[in-house]
């Protein structure tokens, strides 16, 4: 434990980390004193401040992490010994020797969870009999009642995509970590580009992004409403520096930009992004209705209310109070405006070299308006839940050209349990990753309107009758 | 009712269905007199069921009201009580076609387990075929050849009580096909074989694990059975879906000029989200049943 | 050879039966002195008559068969012996030792396909290096070229699925056989049941449907256009008695069925389906227009064409032809009219006990038509190729009621090559078999009209925000 | 041009692709003064490609015209000659995610093959990590090579001709991630720990047969992996086609009075078909590239 040029390893105050067991992971930030719910378990971190990422804590009396001696968290499946059928089983009812007494006794000899769990199978008189679906359901039970050991990780993009898609698949539009993966393949990530990225994924796209660009490029979010939604993105525990590559720009002014109407001088340039939190807008997002396209409106109404009359003393208080807040808004919008004018030049040049797009909105006029920020030879990869609105994407860019080589797929993900004599694929699978629609740019005669295009995907080589071909 | 012919009404003895919804039904054995309690209050077997057609609504007790349905192989395999693993509808349909059944058929099996395939077998192979299922556990043994007699088969089928592995089917030359879902499947390829007719015939294997599988497929190998395929089949649920995507906003494109205020004037959007239909995949599913090895007997 | 109660597996002239070489099928008819092209091969089956079947014959010179010596057929393929990488070829073209004179030769010394194959094997330096895939190919190609053995099967559901598929997908709506396995099953079809069928699928989903029903009970065929396409029901070589459960009625005169308004005892009711031939109509069917629709009106315009004037004695000649023609028109029609009474009459009951769809028109109007002559409590099943014509038919089913058990699914078949140290799946898999939709029909109340349904499939147990529920 | 680093425009001693058609693509070196033949002509290198935009049209001496694309590591996967079979875009992403790849990565790879993999992993880990590569066979480690120099980035591997199975990776202590597709990857796992960082890292093999798979994860765990994962990933494509449906005709239900001649005077049906979007899966697909096998090295 006490290693040179260990010091990257090790876990300090303020990391971002990822808790882990089994297969379940939760994103924390490490904090002094600060209580951490995980697997309806309460403990504090505290203790792990030191120790090295990827170290395995047993949670003892007081919600205190104690680390693990090393060596395997699963030995009881380890020791399972398949019956493979369950032939020789009669559900009497009585096959469990132990009784809730003898758990409680065997607690307060000071049985830790795994020990526990492994009395529980050997007095289990059906246990070997049962089917490995049966015992693996059998142990999950038990782990999840008797367990209370927690691994520290350090971030990455696969625990984060992993993590993501098995607590809250909503958050991230059901985006599974494969297909995110194909995402920054197929995008072309790397470092020195400038990507543009749209997403309502809580982050952790962007993040991704940002991830594999390692610090170096530009990376644009383009955000709808209220303001960027980042909440993944801090999991990541990135270095500062790498915030220096992230921009952002609000749909909402991309008709303008695209124009040429656009005046990032203009004082209430960026009123439509001000205020609202990352965490409202976070909130928002998780519902499916277009609500944050209204709420500039709304706030707009709120800051004109009120201050009408009062006290005299509160009334001065109130007023230099409210000018010095009117200051420190200034500053903000000022700073905004800057943030926007940054961004908006770096989009100006219409030369990005990628674009990610992965959002519960529809993609079709996403896709439709964001193209026209890159460079031609240019790879684009759209994510949507469903195949319908791919399919739309998909016949509108033949109608009006400008892209080669699209590709409209999906992935079958599947695991396998690799043990002797019980190999198999894993008996439950994800039953979808989403889709995803890619393809690369090319130069259009900006002279000439875009006009019927030769058809350069040719039909399936032996072409079905019965299929007409767009 | 028979699980091998239609009736139009419930009668007094029969086994019949109780549709509550997609996922929650239930069968229930037709008494004059008896009650059957659902989440809907109950059903009077008497009253609500006895001479009804099959496929009728039956308001129960409660005032919810469920659908009682004429029992078909492939509902009694959701609502069976399970005293094994059981065999899918899935994998049921593919076994029935890659063995090559059809009435007048004569069938080996083992296990019978819960008895979920064996029900579809009989529904093929009658009236005339013949079912011989051999269960190595005899408390098992004895509730499938019950629920043969309740579901009226029991003239197409033979139950054994014995260990296929050393015994064998207790039948020798006789059946056209012979299906094997048991733990050691290469231990019964050789019992496989006698059973079976000298011309020929077809022979499958259920494996959960690929290792099985390589061992009973060298077992029909040796064996002398021919034409060996492993195959998997998975069902892929879609749930039909309306789902409503938004439209963002990319504002106007003339210039931004207006006074914080002036935002109160702005023309409503005109569409803020499009409605699609779609499918789609259940969050989890099944990903593996099994592994299905076929053969083919030559004649011998 | 010579056994005794063996005559039922003997070839016999005039047996419907299936020709295979590897994985390839073809249904013929033994028909003596019949040249048959199997796999750009032909040949003569007069010499299969009296051998049993599954009997494998080598092609001789002339096209004869000449029964092979039993035992395995792909030695060839048993004698590899894998690289698994192929990191030690070089393509230098010169691995083939054999020249195409050398190969000649060892034809002319009488060397079979087989032996050739093995010969070229063990000549080419580079084959055992090669990986596993690249063998297999290298394997069939030179069996395609070189082997010339035929194994004649006796047909069954299961092959002759197979053999469309493989053959022939888009005669058959590329239903894949597991496909049809599951619609068998989930119609519950069986011995002693009524079963309607509409299919355009060459006959193979009907004789499918026969086949499960063994001649016990009846069948309806409904069909479209000029006449019932029953091909592939020939290729079964049903006995006899099997097609007296067959019935067919044409789809044009549904509704009038329904209506209560069909006169079976009208004179030309059954004009629709007369004279068009069921090659003609099978030849159609590959047409993906529905042109079908329009033959009727065609034909009655040829009939009432020419016969103007001539020379008297051919004139007369003619003319008696002609009663005559017309006269056994007349016994014809007659026939049809009765075969169509009695098709009514089965149907008029509207207690059929199962309906399975299977076509290239659009399954919404069908399904809706067909499903009204069902008893309620009975299964049906509609295939599609395409998945968005059945999620309309789900939508309609919902909205009128009549049924529960809805289900829209399709399956995912995936084959397996087992061998030592060489298992793994297929490396070339289906893309897709088709989608179903299977139900249960229930009891409606006919008096009133079907209200808005209560909503009795539920939504997922965990629904998410973004997926509005039906 | 460089495959870690796009540019705007076709330079002289580029590599380019030439995009034909979705299936049909070329890479092409450019080179002043040379010609390259494809179905629709010529091209000039001088004068279609060199000074010319990335994504521009290049019409070709027939008249025909094609698009010359950057080339990226997904590009060069599809074009690239086959010395071996190579690894596709599809498992190569999730290799890319799986292994925790990132700008700075030390990566060891064995066997490079036709550098397929190489060159997705070098995008990935520029500009400062570093991939060391071993290929036994000697030919094709200098075709490699070469290919590294002429696509920019041999600044950031180096390739080795060696048996990894007897002398490892050349290095030790470096690797965050190791990468293996050879024929017995169980051979390679201890040259596979020891060329990891002391801190730990992944690990990959990918393996076409499941005893292959077998072996290395027992081999894995004997060497103290942990989080041992065999998975599997495939591709599937959907193909956008316009389909039209013939709508059925059930006849009028007025009673069937007509006259053979009248039947023209009935009106024309409404709608003969009915026109739907949807997409089709080609008719074979590919059914297995290989399993993929994950595993940690933990601290050592």
């Amino acid at each position: 434990m006490a290693d040179n040029g260990d010091e990257e390893y090790r876990i300090k105050e303020g990391d971002y980390v990822v808790l882990k067991r089994g297969d379940i992971y939760k994103a924390v930030q490490i904090q002094t004193r600060k209580k951490v719910i995980f697997e309806k378990q309460w403990f504090f971190l505290d203790n792990a401040v030191g120790h090295l990422y990827s170290t395995t804590f047993e949670i003892v009396s007081g919600g205190t992490l104690q680390p693990q001696a090393r060596k395997s968290t699963d030995s009881s499946s380890d020791a399972k010994e398949a019956g493979t059928d369950n032939r020789n089983i009669l559900d009497d009812g009585k096959s469990q020797k132990l009784t809730r007494d003898d758990i409680e006794t065997l607690k307060e000899q000071g049985l830790k969870g795994q020990e526990i769990i492994q009395q529980l199978i050997d007095n289990s008189s059906t246990f070997r009999d049962k089917t490995e679906y049966a015992q693996d359901k059998y142990i999950k039970k038990k782990k999840k009642k008797y367990e209370n050991t927690v691994t520290i990780l350090k971030p990455s993009c696969r625990i984060l995509a992993m993590m993501y898609h098995g607590r809250e698949p909503g958050k991230i539009c059901h985006l599974r970590y494969d297909t995110l993966s194909q995402m920054l393949t197929l995008a072309n990530i790397h470092a020195g580009s400038k990507v543009l990225v749209f997403e309502t994924c809580a982050g952790l796209v962007l993040g991704s992004v940002m991830d594999r660009m390692g610090g170096y490029g530009s990376v644009i979010q383009m955000y709808p409403g209220g303001g960027p939604v980042r909440a993944g993105v801090e999991s990541f525990g990135f270095p500062a520096h790498f915030h220096n590559m992230l921009h952002d720009f609000p749909i909402c002014h991309v008709n303008a930009l695209l124009a040429g109407t656009l005046d990032t001088t203009a004082k209430d340039i960026s009123s439509s992004d001000s205020k609202q939190s990352d965490v409202a807008a976070e909130e928002e997002q998780t519902q499916p209705e277009a609500k944050q396209q209204d709420s500039p409106e709304e706030q707009s109404m709120e800051t004109n209310t009120g201050t009408d009359d009062g006290q005299d003393q509160e009334k001065e208080e109130k007023e230099r109070r409210k000018e010095a807040k009117a200051q420190e808004k200034k500053v903000k919008l000022e700073e905004k405006r800057k943030k926007l004018a940054a961004a908006a030049a770096l989009l100006e040049g219409r030369n990005a070299d990628g674009l990610v797009i992965a959002s519960r909105f529809h993609p079709c006029p996403v896709l439709m308006s964001l193209l026209k920020f890159l460079s031609p030879s240019r790879p684009f990869v759209v994510y949507s839940q469903y195949k319908e609105p791919l399919i739309e994407c998909y016949t509108k860019l033949r109608e009006q050209g400008g892209t080669v080589n699209l590709r409209l797929t999906d992935t079958w993900l599947r695991h396998y349990q690799v043990l002797p004599n019980r190999t198999h694929p894993v008996l439950l699978m994800s039953g979808g990753g989403g889709y995803l629609l890619s393809g690369t740019t090319i130069a259009t005669d900006r002279s000439k309107p875009p006009g019927p295009q030769r058809v350069e995907e040719p039909a399936p080589k032996r072409p079905k009758l019965t299929d007409a071909v767009v | 009712m028979s699980f091998v012919e239609y009736s139009d009404f419930i009668q007094d003895g029969d086994v019949a269905i109780v549709y509550l919804s997609h996922d929650n039904m239930m069968p229930v054995k037709v008494q004059q007199g008896a009650q059957t309690q659902t989440r809907y209050g109950v059903i009077r077997h008497s009253t609500d069921l006895i001479g009804k057609r099959y496929g009728s609504k039956v308001t129960c007790s409660k005032g919810g009201w469920v659908h009682v349905l004429h029992p078909t192989p492939e509902l009694w395999t959701v609502t069976l009580p399970h005293r094994t693993q059981i065999l899918y509808t899935t994998d049921i349909a593919t076994i029935t076609m890659m063995l090559d059944l059809k009435p007048g058929s004569v069938v080996c099996e083992s296990g019978t387990g819960s008895g979920s395939l064996s029900h579809a077998i009989l529904r093929t192979i009658a009236p005339t075929g013949h079912l011989h299922t051999v269960e190595f556990h005899q408390k098992r043994a004895e509730a499938v050849a019950e629920e043969f007699k309740e579901h009226r088969v029991d003239h197409l089928v033979t139950v054994r009580n014995q260990d296929v592995c050393k015994d064998g089917f207790g039948v020798a030359g006789v059946a056209d096909a012979v299906f094997l879902d048991i733990p050691s499947p290469w231990e019964a390829v050789r019992h496989a074989k006698t059973a079976m007719k000298k011309h020929g015939g077809r022979v499958c294997s259920f494996s959960p694990c690929i290792e099985q599988v390589q061992k009973t497929c060298e077992a029909l190998a040796d064996h002398g059975f021919e034409e060996i395929n492993t195959l998997e089949i998975l069902l892929r649920v879609h749930d039909v879906r309306t789902v409503s995507l938004p439209l963002p906003d990319f504002g106007s494109d003339a210039p931004s000029e207006k006074q914080p205020d002036s935002s109160e004037k702005l023309p409503a959007p005109k569409h803020t989200a499009a409605t699609i239909k779609t499918t789609t995949p259940p969050r989890e599913i099944p990903g593996h049943t099994g592994y299905l090895t076929f053969a083919t007997k030559p004649r011998t």
